[in-house]
């Protein structure tokens, strides 16, 4: 029981990482791409965390740590470069 | 303890709709300013809510550790980082200049840009 | 339903997505789509290889490949920018 | 002022590091004892970050309200902004207002500026000096003391409690 609605997270999840992957080829401009790209990210972040509790054991729940750390570094970098200083 | 299993799984469906809802919103809004509004931040709370409902499942399943600690920290930098970049973003699209929608009404930004109250945001 | 079908589905979407993606960044104009999107390709393959069961090499690939790695090509191209104009 | 630094430092990281490890056997919580000690005079013996803040026991009992507070805004905007993204005429009606906070320190202006941009359907776009630019989905006012009243009044009752 509790399986199959974590299955339909996943699948929910899915979909709207197609969402975000219609943004990111249709924005007409560069952040509107930067934009689908965060969301993408968050997205994905999330379905690590899933994956990890279908298999559960807890030393892949720590791949989503290191990444969220480190997810904001990407985000910031292409918002400075737009905005002319890196 | 089935409550908490079940309360678990509930979350995880309410968080991952939530994230759902962030990406029809980045579908459908019409320029860039209300993308980033419901785009980032629908995702927030939905990110928070999904990782609560992976921490409370976590507890019962398997016996070496649970991830509750985890999941704090998580949620913690979540809150803390995704409104930075996302009002940098924001900045940096005011900065290129895209174009606001028809709908807008007010923009007491650029009256104040024109009155000379402050200067023009750009690089620092 | 088994636990390997289901790991198999969700790793054929994903890398399905993440050929399109590719496939993007070969073809795009500009050259700053193109970093975004490998950062993206970077990013689904990390999932890929949790999938497969190494944990260690998606957290390296999520480091390396989707955040320095877009650091250093933006900060190239930042430098190219100023020198051309 | 050094002292307070280095206190709240050090708390903010031996509770990470408790968190991560999630027990509390002798040898890890010594480990983490002396870490957090040695990273939080290493790397903060000169920083700034937290000498605004008040440690009394008011200001912690107003911490916890606030981020309740934070927790039902978020959710209360998160459904309001759910009803506009699935509606099929899409009821939007954005532009940019001006909003002056009261608030003195750093610290708690960006904490405001975040609590807001965490709400959705309001955005900070720039900080000037004590002037905030939000951007705002839906427009109920855009004179300067009403946005303020609507937007930050909340927010800031309780964040004057916690800084000077």
């Amino acid at each position: 029981m509790i399986k199959y609605l974590i299955l339909i997270a996943v699948a929910i999840i899915l979909m709207s990482l197609l969402g975000g992957l219609y943004r990111f080829f249709k924005g007409p401009s560069l952040v509107d791409k930067v934009v689908a790209f965060d969301s993408i990210t968050v997205n994905s972040l999330v379905l690590i965390g899933v994956m990890a509790l279908l298999t559960g054991r807890a030393i892949y729940f720590d791949v989503p740590i290191v990444y969220g750390l480190l997810s904001f570094l990407g985000v910031i970098v292409v918002a400075r470069y737009i905005q002319g200083g890196l | 303890m089935e409550i908490i299993q079940y309360l678990g799984g509930a979350l995880l469906i309410m968080g991952s709709l939530s994230l759902l809802i962030a990406s029809i919103g980045l579908i459908r809004m019409p320029d860039v300013y209300n993308r980033v509004q419901t785009g980032t931040k629908a995702s927030t709370l939905g990110a928070i809510l999904s990782f609560l409902g992976v921490g409370l499942l976590s507890i019962e399943n398997w016996s070496e550790t649970n991830w509750i600690g985890r999941v704090i920290i998580l949620i913690i930098f979540i809150i803390i980082t995704n409104p930075v970049s996302s009002h940098i973003l924001m900045r940096a699209a005011y900065v290129m200049k895209i174009p606001f929608t028809i709908d807008t009404k007010v923009d007491k930004l650029k009256e104040d840009i024109e009155n000379k109250v402050l200067e023009e945001p750009k690089d620092e | 339903m088994n636990n390997e079908i289901i790991y198999i589905l969700i790793a054929s979407f994903i890398g399905l997505l993440s050929f399109v993606l590719a496939a993007l960044a070969i073809q795009s104009k500009k050259l700053s789509v193109a970093v975004i999107a490998t950062g993206v390709v970077s990013l689904f393959s990390s999932i890929l290889f949790l999938l497969m069961a190494a944990p260690d090499v998606a957290m390296t690939e999520a480091s390396i490949g989707s955040g320095l790695t877009t650091l250093i090509y933006f900060y190239v191209l930042n430098k190219i920018k100023k020198y051309h104009a | 002022m050094k002292i307070k630094n280095l206190s709240v430092s050090f708390i903010i990281i031996m509770a990470a590091w408790l968190l991560l490890n999630w027990s509390f056997q002798v040898e890890i919580v010594l480990i983490g004892l002396i870490l957090s000690l040695l990273l939080s005079l290493l790397f903060c013996s000169k920083c700034q970050l937290f000498s605004e803040l008040k440690l009394t026991p008011k200001a912690f009992a107003y911490t916890l309200i606030y981020i309740f507070v934070f927790l039902i805004e978020l959710v209360k905007a998160n459904i309001d902004v759910t009803k506009r993204i699935l509606s099929p005429n899409l009821p939007i009606n954005p532009g940019v207002v001006k909003v002056e906070t009261t608030l003195n320190s750093k610290m708690a202006r960006l904490i405001l500026a975040n609590s807001i941009t965490l709400t959705p359907g309001t955005f900070t776009i720039e900080i000037h000096d004590n002037a905030l630019y939000i951007h705002w989905i839906d427009v109920k006012n855009s004179d300067v003391t009403e946005a303020t009243e609507i937007l930050a009044r909340k927010f800031e009752t309780y964040l004057k409690e916690i800084y000077d």
